[in-house]
């Protein structure tokens, strides 16, 4: 029998997955997007296991807010690539580093 | 829920509605008239001084079933989000229309994002906090970005946003975990929860504090969550950073009292330990690396993740005392940034941002009464008497004192002098030195007028500090 | 309407506004347009009367009574209980008048040797002499705190715009080592604040403490005023923002910002902590002997007049912190008392002659731009007046009797004598390591035969000189012949003070 | 009186201010009349109070004149005490001023600070006035230290020259060393009698003999003895007592009137009045009476030889002026202190004789001071060498001058002062005050020899102008031979045997030897002339001018062969017994090597350079360090995150 425990065990593990992703990729952007998406995944398995365990739907409202919410993220971070590849005609991220210090 | 939960509300609701004017007034209006969309900004933000004041209640009234919150501390917050918007505002609209990127996006994109701040003052539960969250951090990357041309722009605009979503990302992990141990999504029902079940505070909710802090921690720009901060005032045009160093800051202290404070105030002594780690790393990485700086907004960057450090062990005592003296220091905090950032606005024009230190020098022969200004701005943050960022210094000081760290204190006090030697050292190019740049000053008088006046208050405010003292006491009692 | 209800705060406030004023009228950087000129006159007068305003203080001084005087007091900041508090006794008043009565001279002194923005610099003497007497009448510990940091911000620019070559190291340094020193007295005050709910200091001086609190109040403040005074190993700041800053810089940095130090000394240290001052009461006059001895060793070999004054500066202010620390030592008539008078005089007396001699150097070095021993000699030849001046003041530097230097410094020394005979025995050294190291300077200076050209082309003192360095003259053989008056005006409250000092808190 | 007294010290004091702040509106002539009126107006007032005292036997009085300070229970006033003693003193001091400043119109007429220079020596006169009169011992020192600073300005008067200044420094100096001493006594009085009164110090002296003072932990010493030490060291720098003898020779750098007022008569002597008028204090030590009386006679004797080795004739006399301030100190060890008060007044006179009379021989050589370039000056200036005459038999005791009754008398108290014991205390102090008159006669008739008889060894230029020196100078020089040789008749019975001083100095310290020589052969001072054949004293000095005459008249080839022969000897006296080293290599030398150690290792290298600027260095490292963790690459910041959460997890799962 599934429980709780799986799904949150899952979810966490789609979080550091994540994470692993941003953390170690160094090429392209895209992947960093892509990633973020994975996270708020991970994020909406946790909502929708403890809202079902609760017995409580907030949590799948939650969830919808989300996606929504990551919807524009999206949106929004895609712009911003454009404008990057329009100034520097690259997207790797090791090169991404003129702002330090 | 009836008709006057929307009255409660209005000040969103209306901010939306003017919103959308502002946002129709820059359609019908071509590039050399884009003035109009400024005037028409600033009316919408007098307007909502005049909704606050009009709906501003003593008293503390939660409606839309528990998600929304109206209390003095949202009152306050708020009055002031609007107005340092606005100041944000006059600041930025010679130096936009000088730099040919005077979009009417600019003041549009800043009033969504002041509707987000706005939202999170008033959350009273998980979900309006990241909504409003959201609507803040989206308006702030696409500000940061606003210059299409800016290679640095862009790529402050592309960190701060994968950093953000992952901050944001750490927060619903939070809450999520805080929804499943509590069952619940608003804060005094999580509150509640936790004072009938003491069992509850324990791992599984730790758990998921953790990644609140991480959230809170990346909205305040707190060692380690800081890494974005510098690379953002630096690469963001110069108006973009004075609106992320104004108001914002309130929201996250909004989202610090909200969270932390009315959520999980039960659970202090669990992440007092974690703050009092992030304050003290802030404060020490802050200062040190500040010195090391060349470029003034960085430097400035890094001097606000030092003053984090000291709102944050101002609110570490969890103590009202200590929460007044956060509110305090944030309020008199921004007032000087504002003026910082404004300063270095002043001094730039068209094709050319004076925003390297050498950039000041000799600045008291070029406008003695401008490099007073700065002075006094610089001698506040460094929390030199009699300027009011002392007052600020002080009640944080013996907040923490009175919660028994006499030690911290010393810690802090010495991180400050510390701090001193960057602050000096604009002082020193100021006045001790010979102006490489001899160009006179271009700015329109009102940009001069409410220069002046931010500086001069933070003079006046050190000199009755009282009123303000008592008030920030009085709205968290 | 009735000054003496409000005597402090015009005393404060009245240069402040003066100062303030100047800055916003600003100056065409032009010494020499008239405007400049009127900026002067305005900065005079100010001066002069706040001056006058402070001879009404001491004509309305009661010697009688040991308690504060020209109390005033309305509340600040009520949420954390700060109160705009001053009052004067025999402890303050004296150094009121003192920063009252250098700061014009400092004004005529700098009259037209300043070119570079004249206005800002009378600006921020003047709001630096409001500061420093508030510094010395404020009652309430976040008040005095207030303008004790404050003060620096003017001197941190007098010496920082006007300054000489190496001025940005020796301001920054002043600023920090100050800056760095007066925080933790801020912790003290606080911890204080929270053992008695306000910051008066009276409240803090009834506040029962424990031995362990006292010892680390008394560091806290140690480290605030041992930097001002300031006593060894803590003084390196002085020589350099001595020889860098300005003249008038110079003069009130000696003549009144060293005596914050021992002001401190006096007025919180000693009551506030007794028994924590007692428990380190040795370290202190050890301190105080090593800054008699060692610093007159090297102000020895100084090559340059500033610094050797600075030096001697340093070396004369030991004085006054041995004649407060050997309090303890000594009982009975012609002990204690004699010590701390001795100590209070000898600060008048030191912003007397410290002032002057600096002034002497400004003089030279208006006409010669070098501060370098080693450059002058003979100048009596072309400048007698002067000369006579230089060897006045050098006399009185050598606690020559007769002149104010010897009268401190005599008492301090019959006090030790009787705590112990070393004590005397090391501090008397200073009769042969301050005549040797001061004349040995003004052998090298004033006379001996022209020793260049420059010195050749030396004319000898203008009016305005003339007058500033007779008033100080006069002054310095008036204390020095007669100084029951100053004397009168501490004895009560001294009394008072010793008697409170000797009641353990614990 | 009270006007009198005032009017005695503040003449002097009103005239230095006129001649000095108005010298250049009065002029030359102004400023040696204002100032000579002054120090007339005091010395003839002084003479009245001297009568009162002596004949119309006034009372001693004690005026306050006004209080200096008043603190914590310690009275600080100024005032005067005039008995007899300070009567005296006020006579020889206003009386050897006055002279000296008519003497000055003539010496210094063409010195371009003439006005500058009376100034100067009225104001001496002032503190002087104040040293003498004083009745406490605060303004003791402030007069004390007033003269020194006079003595300081007069000798650095040529302040062009190197030499000068440099005497003047050091002789400000030395003498400082012995303020040094001098105030830690005043401060040992106050602290065991609680006032610096002399009536009230005295009335307690008692008392403060009974206590004891631990100077070095365990070993307590006899308070009083540690007091008269103390002050003793203070008078051992103003009256030129080895060690602290140095300063004086140097000091003839200043012009002759100078030496004559200042460093024969007056100042020199202020030590030996001061312990005079501490008798009540030091007759209660005897251990201090002990050291007072070995260090007298080292001077007397040893200060004595060097006089025969200067060629310089300042010099000589300054030598011998040690000297004989060394036999005043062997009388005061000897409890004889009025025989040394009588001494000095005898040597006033006959010393500042000596000098003016050098003076006006060093004017006619045009400034040459060399005693080997002189010779035969007899017939030039007869006045001269005739006074000079007096002053030297003076000072070498022949029998009628006042020298003689003083000299003679003071060896007869010490040789019969024994309660020293008889032992090397007796036999140093006795030998070196006996075998002095010989010393002193040598170099004295030495040096009148060479310049007044004798080739005449000078220049042909110098020899065409020598001439008597002006009115001005030889007046002076006359009024000071009268007193020399005659004031001894009259005066040598009162002040010696008459008890003249009445209170004024107390004697307690075994038998008062004077009293004890009056009773035993005191029969009058013709009776002393007539009986001179059995004192040894007479001897020596006839064997000593003997000497003097066949070295350096009959024979002048001997002296060069004793030099070769006792060249070590020589060389020692050359070099002053390399005292001059021992100060200046020695305790100057060291002093700057202390001093720069001190400043570049301990202030620049220690304290500034490793631990100031060494902190300001470290913060600047760090903060170049810290900040390469921003590499500006996104993973990076990420990773930072990521580290920030982990550490929580970890804490809170350690936490549970």
């Amino acid at each position: 029998m599934i429980g709780l425990e799986h799904y949150l065990t899952l979810a966490a593990m789609l979080f550091v997955l994540s994470i692993a992703g941003i953390v170690i990729n160094r090429r392209n952007l895209i992947l960093l997007l892509m990633c973020i998406e994975l996270m708020l995944l991970a994020v909406n398995f946790n909502f929708v296991a403890f809202s079902r365990y609760l017995g409580d739907e907030t949590g799948q409202v939650f969830v919808f807010f989300i996606l929504t919410v990551a919807a524009a993220e999206a949106a929004i971070g895609l712009a911003i690539l454009v404008v990057l590849f329009r100034n520097r005609r690259s997207i790797a991220v090791q090169e991404l580093n003129t702002l330090k210090g | 829920m009836d008709w006057k939960d929307y009255i409660v509300a209005a000040p969103e609701i209306v901010l939306l509605g003017l919103i959308c004017l502002v946002l129709i007034v820059d359609l019908f209006t071509d590039d050399e008239h884009r003035v109009r969309t400024f005037w028409v900004s600033i009316l919408a933000l007098i307007g909502m001084l005049l909704v606050l004041e009009g709906t501003g209640s003593a008293t503390r009234a939660v409606i839309f079933s528990g998600s929304y919150v109206s209390d003095p501390l949202s009152q306050v917050l708020k009055i002031s989000a609007v107005i340092f918007v606005g100041i944000a505002f006059l600041y930025s609209r010679d130096y936009l229309r000088s730099n040919e990127i005077h979009k009417g996006e600019f003041y549009l994109i800043g009033l969504i994002g002041l509707l987000g701040m706005m939202i999170m003052m008033s959350a009273n539960s998980m979900l309006t906090m990241y909504l409003g969250l959201e609507t803040l951090a989206l308006s702030l990357y696409a500000l940061v970005a606003i210059d299409r041309n800016s290679v640095t722009s862009a790529e402050a605009a592309m960190k701060y946003f994968v950093l953000g979503a992952i901050a944001s990302g750490c927060l619903l992990y939070g809450i999520s975990w805080v929804y499943g141990v509590t069952g619940s999504l608003q804060f005094h029902e999580i509150a509640a929860a936790i004072r009938m079940d003491p069992t509850l505070n324990s791992l599984p909710l730790w758990f998921g504090l953790a990644f609140l802090i991480v959230g809170i921690g990346f909205k305040f720009g707190a060692v380690p969550f800081h890494m974005w901060l510098p690379d953002v005032y630096q690469g963001a045009r110069t108006p973009v950073t004075l609106y992320i160093a104004s108001a914002p800051k309130l929201a996250a202290l909004a989202l610090f009292l909200r969270i932390l404070g009315d959520g999980l105030g039960g659970l202090h002594e669990t992440w007092a330990g974690m703050i009092l780690v992030i304050a003290v790393l802030s404060l020490l990485v802050g200062n040190f690396v500040a010195i090391a700086q060349s470029n003034i907004k960085r430097m400035l960057g890094y001097s606000t993740i030092a003053h984090v450090g000291f709102i944050l062990l101002a609110l570490f005592c969890g103590t009202e005392q200590g929460n007044a003296a956060a509110l305090f220091y944030t309020l008199t905090y921004i007032v000087a940034a504002a003026g910082a950032f404004g300063m270095i606005i002043l001094l730039s024009r068209r094709g050319y941002d004076a925003e390297n230190l050498v950039d000041f020098k000799g600045l008291n022969a070029r406008s003695p009464w401008f490099a007073l200004m700065m002075m006094f701005l610089m001698f506040s943050m460094a929390g030199v008497p009699p300027f009011v960022g002392f007052f600020a210094k002080l009640n944080v000081i013996s907040a923490v004192i009175d919660s028994g760290y006499t030690a911290l204190a010393v810690l802090m006090v010495l991180a400050s002098v510390v701090g001193a030697y960057y602050y000096l050292r604009v002082i020193w190019y100021m006045y001790f030195e010979e102006a490489e740049d001899k160009a006179v000053i271009q700015a329109g008088t009102d940009t001069r007028l409410v220069l002046s006046l931010n500086s001069v208050a933070v003079l006046v405010l050190g000199i009755v500090p009282g009123w303000l003292m008592a008030l920030c006491i009085q709205i968290l009692g | 309407m009735d000054f003496s209800q409000h005597l402090l705060s015009i005393l404060i406030w009245l240069p402040i506004v003066g100062g303030a004023a100047l800055i916003a009228i600003g100056d065409d950087n032009d010494a020499m347009s008239p405007r400049a000129g009127l900026m002067r006159i305005v900065a005079l007068l100010v001066a002069v009367a706040t001056f006058l305003f402070s001879v009404g203080l001491y004509i309305g001084f009661d010697n009688a009574t040991s308690g504060m005087q020209f109390i005033e007091k309305q509340p600040w900041v009520g949420s954390l209980n700060v109160f705009y508090s001053l009052g004067v006794d025999g402890i303050s008043a004296p150094l009121i008048l003192l920063t009252t009565f250098i700061t014009p001279l400092v004004v005529i002194a700098g009259w037209n040797t300043i070119t570079n923005r004249p206005a800002q610099y009378f600006a921020a003497f003047l709001i630096l002499e409001g500061l420093m007497v508030g510094v010395f009448s404020a009652l309430d510990a976040l008040l005095f705190y207030v303008f004790w940091e404050a003060m620096l911000i003017p001197m941190f620019l007098i010496i920082g715009v006007w300054g000489g070559k190496r001025r940005v190291y020796a301001t920054l340094k002043f600023f920090l080592y100050t800056f760095l020193g007066s925080v933790l007295m801020l912790v003290a005050f606080i911890y204080l604040y929270g053992q008695t709910g306000s910051f008066d200091l009276f409240g803090f001086m009834a506040a029962p403490l424990t031995l362990t609190a006292q010892k680390l109040i008394f560091i806290a403040f140690l480290l605030a005023f041992a930097v001002k005074v300031p006593m060894w190993p803590v003084h390196t700041w002085l020589p350099d923002a001595h020889v860098e800053a300005p003249t008038g810089g110079s003069v009130i940095l000696a003549a009144i910002m060293l005596k914050m130090g021992g002001y401190g000394f006096v007025r919180l240290s000693l009551p506030i902590v007794p028994d924590g001052s007692e428990y380190f009461a040795n370290m202190m006059i050890a301190l105080s002997l090593i800054a008699v001895v060692y610093i007159g060793f090297v102000a020895l070999m100084q090559k340059d007049m500033k610094k050797l004054i600075a030096y001697s500066s340093i070396a004369h202010m030991g004085f006054v912190t041995l004649g407060f620390f050997i309090l303890w030592s000594v009982s009975g008539n012609a002990g204690a008392g004699l010590g701390m008078t001795g100590g209070m005089v000898q600060m008048i007396s030191h912003g007397l002659i410290s002032g002057a001699m600096f002034l002497c150097v400004g003089v030279l070095y208006d006409r010669m731009h070098s501060r370098e021993i080693a450059d002058y000699g003979g100048v009596a030849n072309t400048m007698p007046v002067f000369a006579a001046f230089m060897v006045l003041f050098a006399m009185a530097n050598a606690g020559l009797p007769g002149t104010s230097g010897f009268v401190g410094e005599f008492m301090v020394i019959i006090a030790s004598f009787k705590a112990n005979f070393w004590y005397a025995f090391l501090a008397a050294t200073t009769l042969i390591l301050g005549a040797a190291y001061t004349l040995w300077m003004v052998k090298r200076v004033v006379y001996g035969e022209v020793a260049n050209d420059n010195v050749a082309e030396l004319t000898d003192l203008n009016a305005r000189e003339f007058i500033v360095l007779a008033i100080l003259a006069g002054s310095v053989l008036l204390v020095g012949l007669w100084p029951a008056p100053l004397v009168d005006m501490m004895n009560a409250t001294i009394d008072q003070l010793i008697q409170q000092v000797g009641q353990s808190k614990l | 009186m009270y006007d009198y007294y005032l009017t005695i010290v503040l003449a002097p004091l009103a005239a230095a201010i006129i001649a000095g702040l108005a010298g250049k509106k009065i002029g030359r002539a102004g400023a040696h009349w204002v100032t000579i009126l002054g120090v007339g107006t005091s010395c003839v007032l002084s003479l009245l109070v001297l009568r009162n005292m002596f004949w119309g036997g006034a009372e001693p009085e004690n005026i306050s004149v006004y209080t200096w300070a008043v603190t914590d229970g310690l009275r600080m006033e100024v005032g005067f005490l005039v008995d007899r003693l300070t009567a005296l003193m006020m006579c020889v001091v206003t009386f050897v001023s006055f002279m000296v400043h008519i003497y000055t119109i003539g010496y210094m007429h063409e010195d371009p600070g003439y006005q500058r220079f009376f100034s100067y020596i009225s104001l001496f006169t002032f503190s002087m006035l104040m040293l003498v009169m004083s009745n406490n011992f605060l303004q003791l020192f402030f007069g004390w230290e007033a003269v020194g600073l006079v003595s300081y300005l007069l000798i650095g008067f040529w302040f062009k020259r190197e030499t000068a200044i440099f005497a003047n420094l050091k002789a400000f100096l030395v003498n400082r060393v012995g303020d040094f001493g001098f105030i830690l006594g005043i401060a040992g009085v106050v602290m065991f009698t609680g006032s610096l009164d002399y009536a009230e110090v005295f009335a307690s002296a008692d008392r403060v003999a009974g206590q004891s003072i631990e100077v070095f932990a365990g070993t307590p010493w006899n308070a009083m003895t540690v007091i008269c030490i103390l002050l003793f060291i203070g008078a051992m720098g103003k009256s030129a007592q080895a060690p602290l003898h140095v300063w004086l020779p140097d000091s003839m750098e200043g012009p002759t009137p100078i030496s004559a007022l200042i460093h024969a008569a007056t100042m020199v002597t202020a030590g030996i009045f001061m312990v005079a008028r501490m008798s009540p204090l030091f007759e209660l030590s005897a251990t201090a009476l002990a050291v007072v009386i070995t260090i007298g006679a080292i001077t007397a004797f040893f200060m004595g030889l060097l006089g025969i080795v200067q060629n310089d004739i300042k010099r000589v006399v300054a030598y011998s002026t040690l000297s004989q301030l060394g036999y005043m100190t062997v009388a005061l060890g000897a409890s004889a202190y009025s025989a040394a008060i009588f001494h000095l007044m005898t040597h006033a006179f006959f010393k500042a004789l000596l000098f003016l009379a050098a003076g006006s021989v060093i004017i006619a050589m045009h400034h040459e001071q060399d005693i080997r370039k002189m010779g035969g000056l007899r017939k030039y200036m007869p006045i001269t060498y005739w006074t000079a005459l007096i002053g030297s038999l003076a000072l070498i005791g022949f029998p009628g001058s006042s020298g003689f009754f003083s000299k003679d008398l003071l060896i007869e108290a010490v040789k019969e002062s024994h309660w020293h014991g008889d032992g090397a205390i007796y036999w140093i102090a006795y030998l070196s005050v006996l075998l002095g008159v010989f010393v002193t006669a040598l170099y004295s008739f030495r040096m009148f020899f060479l310049v007044f008889h004798g080739e005449e060894r000078m220049d042909a230029h110098t020899k065409s102008h020598l001439h008597e020196s002006p009115w001005v100078v030889t007046v002076p020089l006359i009024m000071l031979a009268i007193p020399s040789a005659i004031i001894g008749w009259f005066t040598v019975e009162p002040v010696l045997f008459g008890g003249y001083f009445g209170d004024a100095i107390v004697v307690r310290q075994g038998p008062d030897v004077l009293a004890k020589i009056a009773q035993e052969f005191w029969h009058g001072s013709l009776a002393l002339v007539l009986h001179i054949h059995k004192s040894p004293a007479f001897w020596l000095a006839a064997g000593g001018t003997v000497t003097a005459w066949f070295l350096y008249l009959k024979r002048p080839d001997i002296p060069e062969t004793i030099k070769n022969k006792l060249s070590a000897v020589y060389t020692l006296l050359e070099n002053k017994y390399y005292f001059d080293d021992l100060w200046i290599k020695g305790f100057a030398g060291g002093g700057r090597a202390i001093g720069s150690f001190l400043w570049q290792k301990g202030d620049q290298l220690i304290i500034d350079d490793m631990l100031v600027n060494g902190t300001a260095r470290t913060v600047g490292r760090l903060a170049g360090a810290i900040r390469q963790i921003q590499t500006g690459y996104l993973y990076t910041y990420a990773f930072a995150m990521i580290i920030g959460l982990t550490a929580f997890l970890g804490w809170l799962i350690w936490l549970r």
